[in-house]
C-alpha cells in the first residue's frame, strides 16, 4: 500500500468526519446547555432535530396536507418545529418533574424520544426514504476528496452559531442569567430572575440548535426514517458533550469535531471482518476513557 | 407602623417544621440582629422572608403590604433583599456581572450605575477585582460581593445571613462597620449572626432557640444581660 | 405482592361476623376472581396458538422486568443497556447449543453466566461512573454490542443468525409458554426471597443513602456489584428463553428500541412492585397483538395516511404511558392495581392506599442514582 | 482503657484546613461531648473517625488497634455505631425494616442462603425481627413498627435513628446532633434516655451537640473545636468558663459583652427575658429556671417509667 493511499485513507475520513462532527457539536451544544441549566441529560435532543428535519421535508414537498413552501421557508418552519417540540417538552414533561430526581427526568426524556419517533412514524411512515440536501452541488471536487456545498454550509453554520452563542452568553443580560441559573440557582431566584422562564428559554435555544443540526445532518446523510437522527447522532453528540465535561460550550463544539473524526477514521480504517461496528466501538471506548480518566472532561472544567 | 411586621410565622422543610410561630417587628432605619445556635431557625426565618420557603402559617407584612406567599421575584421587587448564607455568588461570572445581575429586578436602568458606584464605595476591594471571576475571590470578598449584590436591587430592607461566618474577627468587624454605614445611609438591616461582635451596631436584638423567639429587645439591653451567654453556653456560664 | 412485608392489617371482621358463613361470603368472590384469572392466564391464552408466542414474550419480558427492577427499583441504578445482556444471553444459549452441543438445560446456565459476567463488567464501571453518566454509558454499551459483538461472524453464523432449536417436547407453543412461565415463577420466588433477606434490605438502603448503608455495616461496593450480577444473570436467562422462542438469533433485534422498551415497561409497571413489573411487561409484550386484532386496526389509513399505525403505536402508547407514570402516577400499574390486590388478599375494598405500608408504596419518583 | 484514641487528626478540603492536629480520647463507659461553633469541624471529625473521610495525617485507634484507614462498613462491624446530623435511615422503609437493616452485619446467615431462601435464613430473620421489636419497645416506639419512617415527626426519627445505631450492636456510639430539630422538651427527654442507655447497655459515647443543657447533663468530658483545631477540653463546667471557649462562641473581640455578663447586675437580670435564673447558684439542676426544672422532673419520671 503506497503512502499516498494511506494518507488518503486518513485524510478523507478526517475531512468527512470533521464535517459530520460539526453537527454532533451543534447537538452537543444543546445537551451542554440543558445540562448546565438543569443538570439533566436530554435523550430527546437529537430527535428534536429529527422532528425539525421531517417538518422541513413536509413543507418542502407539500406532504401531509401542508403547503409546499420554498426551501428557505421550509427550513425555517422545520427549525421552528424543533423549538416548539423542545418548549412543549419543557412545559409538559420537565417542569412537572422539577423536584424529581434527575434520573427520573432523564428517563422521561427517553420517553419523549420514543414519542417523537412514533409521531414521525405516524406521519412519515416506516419505510426509509431520503432527505434532500439543503444545499446541492460541490464546493470542491478533487480526485479523492470531495467537499459538498452542504458540508461547507455546515462548517459555516457551526462557526456562526458558536460566535453567536459566545456573544449571547457574554454580552446579553439574558445569556448571563442562563449561566447564573446553572451556577447558583438559589441566588438567581433571590435577585428576582424567574428560573421557570429561563428554563423555557434554555429549552427553546436547545430546540433551535437541534433543529438546525437535524436539518443539516439529515440532508448530509440522506437517510430518512423515524428516529434516524437519533440513531446517527445521539451517542456521538453526547460523547462530544462529555469531552467538554458537559459544561463547556466550546468544549462540546471541539469535542464534536474530534468525535466525528475518530468515528470516521475507525469506520474507514478498521475492516468489518476484524471488528464490526468499529465506529460505535471507538465512540464507546472514547466515552469510557474520558469518563474514567477525566470525568470533568478533556477540554472544559466544571464551574 | 413598622417597616416589617411578622406574625406567628410558621414554616419548615418538606414535612419538617422549623419555625413554630414567631412574631416580631423591625422599624424603618434600624439594624436588627438575630442570634442563635445552629439549628435555631435563623436562616429559615430569612429564607422564608425572601420567599425561598413556603409560608405554612402566619403573616409577613412589609410596609403594610402582605408578602407571605409571594415569589422571590415579587419580594425583591417590593424592596426586600437577602445576602444568603454561604454567600452563593455565581462563581463563573465576573464580580461586575454578579453585581449587575443583582440589579435584575430594577425598573430604573439609569440608576444602576450610581448604585454600582455606591457598592464600590462601601467595598473598594470589589472595585479592584471587578473583572475577576467571583469563584476566585477569598471568603471575605465573596461575602462582600453577596452583600453588594443584594444592595444592587436598592432594597429598603437588607437581610444578611451569617455575615461573619468563616471570617477572621478583624474582617468580621470590617464587614459589620460597612453594614452599619449602609444602615446610616438609610437602609433597614437584619443580620443573622453568631458573633457577638455585631452587638454594638444593633438597635434591636432577637434570640432564637429551637424555632422559637426567646428574646426580643434593644441591643444595648442585651449587652448588659447574660442572655446571650445562657443561649450559647448554658446557665452556669451566664451567672 | 409488592414488597418487603405486606402490612399486617388486623382482619377487619368484627367478632359477630367471624362465623363460617361470613368467612365463606368473604372469600368466595375473591376465589372466583382468582380462578377466572387463572383460567385466562393458564388455559385460555396459551391455548390460542396465535397468542401463545406473545404470552411467551410476556413471561420472558416479565423476567427482564424483574431483572431491571433489581437494579433500578431496588438499587436505583439506571441501566439502558439491558438489551445487551438480553442479547448476550440469547447468543450464548444459541451458540452453546448449536455450535458446542451443550445440552438444552445447561444452555440457560451458560446464558445466565454470560449475562452475569458482562453485567459484572458494567458494575465495575458503575462503581466509578454514576448517575446520569451511568445511564449514558449503559446506553452506549448496549448499542455498541448490537453493532459489534452481535455482528461477529463466528457468533452469528456468518451473519445468517445462530440457530436455537427447542427439544422436541417443547415444540408445542403452549408447552413452551408453560416452560417460560416456570422460569418466571422461579424468578418471582427469588425476588420475593431477596426482598425478605438482608440482601434486599441492603440494596434498598444503599439506594436511598450509601452513607447510612455503610454506617449499618453494609459493604456498598460488594452489594452494588451483586445487584448487577443478579440482574445480568436474570436478564441473560431471559435472553436464553428468547433464543428458543424465536429459534434463530440475529444481531439486529437488540437495539435501542428494545433497551427503551425494557426500561419503559418496568417504570410503567411500577418500580419496586413485583406484580406491577410483571403486568407492565405483559402489557408491552402483548400490545402488538392487541393492536393488530382489534378495532384499533381500522383507524389505520383512515386518520393516518400511512399504514404504519401499529408499527409505531407500541412506542407511542408506551411513551405516553411512561410520561404519564412519571409525571402523574409515580407508582405505575403496580400502584393502580393495589386496591384489587389488597382486596384479593382478604382486605375490604378501598381505593385509598395505605401510605404507611413500607416500601411497598415506593414512589416511582424514587428512581435515582 | 480508652476505647477510642484519636491522635493529631488533620484533613484539608481544597484550600480549607478542616481539621488540624485534633486529638481526643474516649474511655470505657464515658459520654464525651464534642462542641464548637458552626463550621468548626465536628462532623468532619466524626467522618474521619468512622471512616467516611480519609484523614491526611494522624491516627484513629480503637481499643489499641490502628483503624485509621478502615472503610466505614468495616468500622461499623467492629462496633462503631453512628447517627447522622440529618437523620440517617431508609426513609421509604418501615421502622421495623430499618432496625433489621441496621442488624445487617450481625445476621446469622450468609448472603448465598439469603438469595435462595434456604438454610438458616428464616430462623435468622425471626431473630432479627425479635431484636428489632425489643428495641422498639425499649424506646417506646412499638406503635410505629410498621409505619414508613419518612412520614414520622423529626423527634421520632431522631429517636428511631438512635435505635438503629443500637441495633448495629455498637461498642461505641457516635451521635451527631441527636437533638437537632427537637423542641426543648424532647431534647431534655433524649438526654435522660442517653443516660439510661449507657447504664443498661454499657455504652461508650461521643456526642456532637449544640443544646447546652444536654451537654452539661450527660457529658463526663467535653472537647471544644474551633476553626478545625482543638480549643479546650475538660469537664463541662470547666469548659463553660474557659475564656477561649467563651470568646469562640461570643465573638473574639467583644470584651464589652463579656465584661457586662460577668458583673452580677441585678437590674439587668430583672429586665431580661422572663426565664432568667433565680439567685441560688449551686448545683446545675437548681440553677435551671423554673420552667426547665419542671421539664426535667417530667423527664426523670419518664426515665423511671422506661427502666421499670
Amino acid at each position: 500500500m503506497s503512502s499516498e493511499v494511506l494518507a488518503l485513507d486518513l485524510v478523507v475520513p478526517a475531512v468527512n468526519g470533521a464535517i459530520q462532527g460539526s453537527v454532533y457539536g451543534l447537538l452537543g451544544l444543546g445537551i451542554v446547555l440543558l445540562y448546565k441549566s438543569s443538570r439533566i441529560f436530554n435523550f430527546a435532543q437529537a430527535e428534536f432535530g429529527g422532528v425539525a428535519a421531517f417538518v422541513w421535508v413536509f413543507f418542502d414537498t407539500g406532504k401531509w396536507f401542508l403547503p409546499d413552501l420554498p426551501t428557505p421557508l421550509a427550513v425555517v418552519m422545520g427549525v421552528l418545529a424543533g423549538v416548539l417540540v423542545a418548549l412543549l417538552t419543557e412545559r409538559l414533561v420537565v417542569r412537572p418533574l422539577f423536584n424529581a430526581p434527575k434520573i427520573t427526568v432523564v428517563v422521561a426524556t427517553a420517553g419523549v424520544l420514543l414519542l417523537l419517533i412514533a409521531l414521525e412514524g405516524f406521519t412519515y411512515g416506516g419505510t426509509a426514504g431520503t432527505f434532500p440536501p439543503v444545499f446541492s452541488g460541490d464546493a470542491y471536487s478533487g480526485t479523492a476528496i470531495r467537499i459538498t456545498n452542504q458540508g461547507v454550509a455546515i462548517m459555516i453554520t457551526l462557526a456562526v452559531l458558536s460566535i453567536a452563542a459566545a456573544l449571547f452568553f457574554s454580552r446579553t443580560r439574558t445569556g448571563t442569567a442562563i449561566l447564573a441559573v446553572s451556577q447558583e440557582p438559589t441566588a438567581t431566584r433571590l435577585v428576582g430572575i424567574s428560573v421557570e422562564r429561563i428554563s423555557s428559554l434554555t429549552w427553546a435555544l436547545a430546540g433551535f440548535l437541534a433543529g438546525v443540526a437535524g436539518i443539516l445532518l439529515a440532508g448530509t446523510v440522506g437517510l430518512a426514517a423515524p428516529g434516524s437522527i437519533t440513531g446517527l447522532a445521539l451517542v456521538p453528540a453526547f460523547t462530544a458533550a462529555v469531552f467538554g465535561g458537559v459544561t463547556s460550550l466550546p468544549g462540546a463544539l471541539v469535542g464534536g469535531i474530534v468525535i466525528g473524526i475518530i468515528e470516521a477514521e475507525a469506520q474507514t480504517n478498521i475492516p468489518k471482518e476484524h471488528l464490526p461496528g468499529a465506529g460505535k466501538v471507538a465512540l464507546f471506548v472514547a466515552l469510557l476513557v474520558v469518563l474514567l480518566i477525566r470525568p470533568a472532561g478533556l477540554l472544559g472544567k466544571e464551574t | 407602623m413598622s417597616l416589617l411586621e411578622i406574625q406567628e410565622l410558621r414554616t419548615g422543610y418538606g414535612a419538617l417544621p422549623v419555625l413554630q410561630g414567631i412574631s416580631f417587628a423591625v422599624e424603618e432605619g434600624t439594624t436588627a440582629v438575630v442570634f442563635g445556635l445552629n439549628g435555631a431557625g435563623k436562616t429559615t426565618t430569612v429564607n422564608c422572608l425572601a420567599g425561598l420557603l413556603p409560608v405554612w402559617g402566619g403573616e409577613i407584612r412589609f410596609d403594610g403590604q402582605v408578602l407571605s406567599g409571594k415569589s422571590p421575584k415579587a419580594i425583591v421587587e417590593a424592596g426586600l433583599a437577602l445576602a444568603p448564607e454561604g454567600r452563593r455568588v455565581w462563581p463563573g461570572l465576573s464580580v461586575l456581572k454578579n453585581l449587575e445581575l443583582g440589579a435584575w429586578s430594577r425598573k430604573d436602568r439609569g440608576g444602576v450605575g450610581a448604585t454600582l458606584e455606591q457598592v464600590f464605595g462601601y467595598f473598594p476591594r470589589l472595585d479592584e477585582r471587578k473583572d475577576q471571576l467571583a469563584g476566585t475571590l477569598s471568603g471575605g470578598e465573596q461575602q462582600m460581593l453577596a452583600i453588594g449584590r443584594a444592595i444592587m436591587s436598592r432594597p429598603r430592607l437588607l437581610m444578611i445571613d451569617e455575615a461573619s461566618l468563616g471570617l477572621s474577627p478583624k474582617l468580621a468587624q470590617t464587614v459589620f462597620e460597612v453594614v452599619s454605614q449602609i444602615n446610616d445611609d438609610g437602609t433597614t438591616v437584619i443580620i443573622v449572626e453568631q458573633n457577638v461582635g455585631v452587638l454594638p451596631y444593633a438597635d434591636q436584638a432577637l434570640i432564637m432557640e429551637k424555632g422559637t423567639l426567646t428574646y426580643d429587645g434593644s441591643g444595648a439591653e442585651l449587652e448588659r444581660t447574660g442572655e446571650l451567654r445562657r443561649t450559647y453556653l448554658g446557665e452556669a456560664a451566664a451567672s | 405482592m409488592t414488597a418487603l412485608d405486606s402490612p399486617p392489617v388486623p382482619a377487619p371482621v368484627a367478632a359477630d361476623r367471624s362465623g363460617l358463613g361470613h368467612q365463606a361470603l368473604r372469600w368466595t368472590p375473591r376465589l372466583l376472581v382468582l380462578m377466572a384469572l387463572a383460567y385466562v392466564v393458564l388455559v385460555r391464552m396459551p391455548n390460542d396458538q396465535t397468542f401463545a408466542p406473545f404470552a411467551q414474550d410476556a413471561a420472558i419480558y416479565g423476567i427482564v422486568g424483574l431483572s431491571l427492577n433489581i437494579l433500578l427499583g431496588y438499587t436505583g441504578q439506571l441501566s439502558l443497556g439491558h438489551n445487551g445482556f438480553y442479547g448476550i444471553g440469547a447468543f450464548a444459549a444459541a451458540y452453546s447449543l448449536t455450535v458446542k452441543g451443550v445440552p438444552f438445560g445447561l444452555t440457560f446456565v451458560i446464558a445466565g453466566l454470560a449475562g452475569a459476567v458482562f453485567a459484572l463488567i458494567m458494575g465495575v464501571v458503575a462503581l466509578r461512573i454514576t448517575g446520569l453518566y451511568l445511564a449514558l454509558i449503559t446506553l452506549v454499551f448496549g448499542l455498541t454490542l448490537e453493532d459489534s459483538l452481535f455482528q461477529v461472524a463466528w457468533l452469528t453464523n456468518e451473519g445468517a443468525g445462530q440457530q436455537a432449536n427447542r427439544p422436541e417436547w417443547l415444540f408445542d407453543e403452549t408447552r413452551y409458554f408453560y416452560f417460560c412461565l416456570a422460569f418466571l415463577a422461579v424468578a418471582l420466588y427469588l425476588d420475593w426471597v431477596l426482598l425478605r433477606s438482608k440482601t434486599g434490605r441492603a440494596l434498598l438502603a444503599l439506594k436511598e443513602n450509601e452513607r447510612v448503608a455503610e454506617a449499618f455495616g453494609i459493604n456498598v461496593t460488594a452489594f452494588k456489584l451483586l445487584a448487577f450480577v443478579l440482574s445480568g444473570a436474570l436478564c441473560g436467562i431471559a435472553g436464553g428463553l428468547f433464543a428458543f422462542r424465536v429459534g434463530l438469533v440475529v444481531g439486529s433485534g437488540f437495539g435501542f428500541a428494545l433497551a427503551l422498551t425494557f426500561v419503559l415497561m418496568t417504570v410503567v409497571g411500577g418500580l419496586g412492585s413485583r406484580l406491577g413489573v410483571v403486568m407492565g411487561a405483559t402489557l408491552f409484550a402483548t400490545l402488538d397483538y392487541v393492536l393488530h386484532s382489534t378495532w384499533v386496526h381500522h383507524i389505520n389509513g383512515f386518520v393516518f395516511r400511512t399504514d404504519n399505525l401499529d408499527q409505531f403505536a407500541v412506542g407511542f402508547i408506551g411513551a405516553l404511558g411512561l410520561i404519564l407514570t412519571l409525571v402523574q402516577y409515580p407508582g405505575g400499574i403496580g400502584q393502580q392495581v393495589r386496591p384489587i390486590t389488597r382486596w384479593l388478599s382478604g382486605h375490604p375494598f378501598s381505593i385509598h392506599d395505605d401510605k404507611d405500608a413500607g416500601p411497598a408504596a415506593v414512589e416511582g419518583s424514587s428512581v435515582r442514582a | 482503657m480508652s476505647v477510642l484514641e484519636v491522635r493529631d487528626l488533620s484533613i484539608r478540603f481544597g484550600g480549607l484546613q478542616a481539621l488540624q492536629d485534633v486529638s481526643l480520647e474516649v474511655n470505657e463507659f464515658e459520654v464525651v461531648g464534642l462542641i464548637g461553633p458552626n463550621g468548626a469541624g465536628k462532623t468532619t471529625a466524626f467522618n474521619c473517625i468512622t471512616g467516611f473521610y480519609k484523614p491526611d495525617s494522624g491516627s484513629v485507634r480503637y481499643r489499641g488497634q490502628d483503624v485509621t484507614s478502615a472503610p466505614p462498613h468495616v468500622k461499623a462491624r467492629m462496633g462503631f455505631g453512628r447517627t447522622f446530623q440529618n437523620v440517617g435511615m431508609v426513609k421509604s422503609a418501615t421502622a421495623l425494616e430499618n432496625l433489621k437493616t441496621a442488624q445487617h452485619a450481625k445476621a446469622s446467615y450468609d448472603v448465598a442462603s439469603g438469595l435462595l431462601g434456604v438454610g438458616r435464613m428464616w430462623q435468622g430473620e425471626r431473630e432479627m425481627t425479635a431484636k428489632a421489636e425489643a428495641i422498639l419497645d425499649l424506646l417506646g416506639l412499638a406503635h410505629i413498627r410498621d409505619k414508613r419512617v419518612g412520614g414520622q415527626s423529626y423527634g421520632t426519627l431522631k429517636l428511631l435513628e438512635l435505635g438503629c445505631a443500637l441495633a448495629t450492636d455498637p461498642d461505641i456510639l457516635l451521635l451527631d446532633e441527636p437533638t437537632s430539630g427537637m423542641g426543648p422538651d424532647e431534647s431534655d427527654e433524649l438526654g435522660e434516655r442517653l443516660l439510661v442507655l449507657r447504664r443498661e447497655f454499657g455504652l461508650t459515647m461521643l456526642v456532637i451537640e449544640h443544646h447546652v443543657p444536654l451537654v452539661l447533663r450527660v457529658c463526663d468530658h467535653v472537647y471544644v473545636l474551633n476553626f478545625g483545631r482543638l480549643l479546650a477540653q475538660g469537664t463541662p463546667p470547666e469548659v463553660q468558663s474557659h475564656p477561649e471557649v467563651i470568646a469562640a462562641y461570643l465573638g473574639g473581640e467583644a470584651p464589652d459583652a463579656l465584661a457586662a455578663t460577668e458583673e452580677p447586675a441585678q437590674d439587668a437580670a430583672a429586665q431580661a427575658a422572663p426565664h432568667q435564673p433565680e439567685a441560688d447558684a449551686v448545683p446545675e439542676a437548681a440553677s435551671l429556671p423554673k420552667r426547665r426544672r419542671a421539664r426535667t422532673a417530667a423527664g426523670q419520671r419518664d426515665e423511671k417509667g422506661q427502666s421499670a
